[in-house]
């Protein structure tokens, strides 16, 4: 049964050195909040996993968390690179960063493995890039009733999974809506898991998109009003597109990005 | 072919031609011009979503837009910012999940033109997003795949914009993220990959198209005012010109009016 | 883009003598309507696939209608046996039936690869049951990261699926919600599909469990209010508890059941 | 074994026993005593689904039902007439896809109990619902597998709720439609089965349970008024007694007015 917790007390408790976490969250719901929390608390050779890292990951990668990124598509969406996660993998600051890249499809389905119990999941991708050449988490699979080579992917199961709803009720039941990418799986998949929300409500509404997820399969539920911003949540806030533009010039530069390490709260020596 | 192609169509503008645009204008107008006769689109974010946009904006309201982010049919009023923004998810005819738009959507074969953009190109339509350089030491990193190598593959035919230079328009790309004809004529099918490939690159200079017997790309159409020794100059490989190289009409009034006013509608705070 | 027909004329349309065809719906939103103007049709030789024949499937097979019933749970629910295929498996009348039968599991997979374009799908399932030695459907596969052993079944593409649907508005979206089975991915898997809807509205409300499919991805549309019953359609009208319980009577006996053929307007010797 | 049993506790019914009951009604008191500390329960439909909601009511009011229909936290205010029934649909807090409810929730052994019914029990609890005689040529065709393979395999345990007789106790069932132990100890763990199989088998005699060392049904509790010859009798093998055999509580006065105003929420018209 999901627990109410403070969000300092939830990272403290599920996010340790060395762990696999997965902060997911397609564009909308990211969970900004959470991410902060984990370079606040100055957690270090983390394996962080996410479809799109954006923004959040930039940050934790610039702030030294992360030692290995496990990703498909790592841009500032609508505005260009990610220069954090560049010069980690460019230069190797503020440390060496691993990388293990898939495609959307492919990070989709581990996912869905993950959250199936299943140590693989089957699709049809990768044939004829390089992904298959660079990415040892692609192998080729035969079925057994046509004959027809396709293409398998293994699980993920991070030990944490992060994300970001409109509401949790008060039996810590969560729903979200609107675009959900795959926070359902990332979720299930995982060993643990905390879901930040906007509010608590006594009942839920329906809308386009529903995703419910039951409290008894969650660990921990923190309230953190604004948790996605400068992402957004739909019916409750806009994408502050002027943030992620910003966010250009701010990562741009290690002085800069040090400079809202220390704004945001980051202990000395965060970045190295 | 018998199959009726998207991009098929010269489809004449058939209105007055506009004073004044800009080569990306033109790009945009050409790429939403072969969307005339499409049926259902997956779009990536940025130039091709702007053409798919404009294409249901002027003859092809009924155009289906699939977008990565599991919106279904989206009917944006305003130029969406990100793949995941809201007025995708507000306008969808239904939302899915990402497992779901890949493996129920895309991976069949449901979707007719994928609609890809590329930081490089090569010869046989590779498209390379990952890295410049080597990869365990690169000279630059790249956003990497996305949704791109699935869509290249499982959609019926694949369409890229993309602005032409001597840097993006490679002999070969280092880095194959998503194929077009990998080393050439046959290869897809020897990969076993469903949809026909790249049917048409259209850049700001002109447009280009797999020959039909080596999938070599070749220029089929230049636009108003460009030289072929530019498009030329702008690839970087020996770029073959078909005998049959047309001129791209202008915009028309209404095509540049009607996409001035689309990407103005990008401008305001919306998320 | 979905077409909207009357009844007749899809079925007419779609289902012919020899196809595989799927009505889906689980307990709720069966498709009697549909499987009744099958029988009326006089279509012989089909491939019947569905998780729970349930009373729909007695029906058809009862009629004569199918050669083979690819399946995984045929009882009447609530009530006890499901008399008309009994009859045809223990005594092949009024002709012999093949069966092909599995686990709920392992038919929701198999929908689930047809509806991915996939040739099979991969699951923890059927290990130390007869099923895997009379069911020729069912095959070993290797986790190629792992080595652990798994379960493969090949993916259902029926000729034809459907299903039944609350709503439909005017661009042949269509609209269902409550206990929604396995009907998007029947839908998705087929070659070619029909919905039969209660009504056609303007907009879709939102509700829980919300499955809203394209009408871009649907062959035929046809509105039959009531189209469902004596199953339930969540928001319009409840199970006919009563016509279940009767079934068992009137499917006992094959000339009750002959009677019932007549009544529903089946031709003559549609059993035989 | 150091993890709460939901089956382990013989929790004490601690309140007056009721006069006049019938062997259904004492079978259903045990079964929902057995999901007192239960916390998740995969419920198949008749006499589990009616165990379970009584459990809830009595008990275990946080129980958490789910059913193959894909209602996730299912609290109906009245007895599910099928699997499928609206009220689950109504009451729970999370409805999910056939697909999804197999997949998600009971494959990675999200789920702690599951409770089945069954048409054939054998010495080693493995399960027949699917024939009586030879396959090809039945002497009964009974409906099948339908969830009940899977579930006796991730759920963390099994419970069994079936009336006793020589007929359904068998030495070995003709079909294995879901494994119990298979032929016996460690065949499970040689399927690779993650769960640990029927904890017990609650019928309307008494209780059997696996014997820790050979994985053999034996009787452990036998209800008021039974015979343990009686009991015997209605086993299709030599049933061994344990040497610990309990006598199971009568139902109390409130176990038993709540199983029967529960039982008479099902005689309406509902759905």
């Amino acid at each position: 049964m999901a627990r109410f917790v403070e969000l300092d007390e939830a990272i403290a408790d599920l996010v340790h050195d060395g762990d696999t976490v997965a902060l997911e969250g397609f564009t909308h719901l990211i969970p900004f909040a959470a991410g902060h929390e984990i370079i606040r608390q100055g957690r270090r050779d983390l394996t962080l996993v996410r479809m799109t890292p954006d923004i959040v990951y930039d940050q934790l990668i610039g702030a030294g968390c992360a030692a290995k990124l496990v990703f498909s598509w790592g841009g500032n969406p609508g505005v260009g690179s990610l220069h954090r996660f560049r010069d980690a993998v460019e230069n190797a600051w503020p440390r060496p960063l691993a990388i293990e890249e898939h495609s959307h499809a492919g990070m989709a389905n581990r996912y869905v493995a993950g959250a199936s119990g299943l140590p693989f999941a089957v699709l049809r991708g990768y044939r004829g890039t390089d992904l298959m050449t660079h990415t040892a988490t692609i192998a080729g699979i035969t079925c057994p009733f046509t004959g027809e080579e396709l293409t398998a992917v293994p699980a993920l199961n991070p030990d944490v999974s992060i994300v970001h709803a409109q509401q949790a009720d008060r039996s810590g039941n969560v729903h979200l809506w609107g675009i959900t990418g795959v926070q359902k799986e990332a979720l299930l998949a995982a060993r643990q898991t905390l879901v930040t929300v906007e509010e608590v409500v006594d009942t839920f509404d329906t809308h386009p998109g529903d995703v419910v997820l039951p409290g008894w399969a969650l660990s921990y539920v923190a309230v953190v009003p604004g948790g996605a911003h400068p992402s957004y949540a739909h019916g409750y806030y806009e994408r502050d597109n002027s943030a992620y533009a910003a966010w250009d010039a701010t990562s741009r530069d290690r002085s800069s990005f040090e400079t809202w390490l220390a704004e945001i709260g980051a202990g000395a020596g965060s970045s190295s | 072919m018998t199959t009726p192609s998207a991009t098929g169509g010269g489809d004449p503008a058939g209105g007055d031609p506009a004073d004044g645009y800009t080569t990306d204008e033109m790009m945009t107008v050409a790429a939403a011009r072969g969307l005339s006769s499409a049926t259902t689109c997956f779009v990536g974010i940025g130039l091709p979503s702007t053409a798919a946009n404009l294409a249901r904006r002027l003859h092809n309201p009924d155009l289906v837009l699939i977008y990565e982010s599991g919106t279904l049919g989206a009917k944006p009023a305003r130029l969406p910012y990100s793949i995941g923004d809201g007025v995708l998810a507000e306008s969808a005819d239904a939302l899915c999940s990402s497992p779901e738009v890949f493996n129920y959507w895309l991976q069949p074969g449901r979707i007719q033109v994928g609609f890809l953009g590329a930081a490089q190109i090569d010869r046989f339509a590779n498209i390379n997003t990952t890295v410049i350089g080597d990869y365990d030491n690169p000279k630059v990193r790249l956003p990497g795949a996305g949704g791109a190598p699935e869509i290249a593959t499982s959609c019926h035919e694949v369409v890229v914009v993309v602005r032409q230079s001597h840097r993006t328009f490679v002999d070969a790309v280092g880095f194959v993220t998503s194929v077009g004809f990998g080393r050439g004529a046959g290869h897809r099918e020897a990969l076993g990959l469903p949809g026909r490939g790249p049917q048409a690159v259209i850049t700001d200079l002109g447009v280009l198209r797999p020959d039909p017997t080596t999938c070599e790309l070749t220029l089929t159409a230049i636009h108003p005012g460009v030289q072929v020794a530019a498009v030329r100059a702008a690839t970087g490989w020996d770029l073959t010109v078909s005998a049959d190289l047309i001129s791209t009409d202008p915009p028309t009034a209404d095509e540049l009016s009607t996409l001035r006013r689309l990407e103005a509608t990008k401008t305001g705070v919306g998320r």
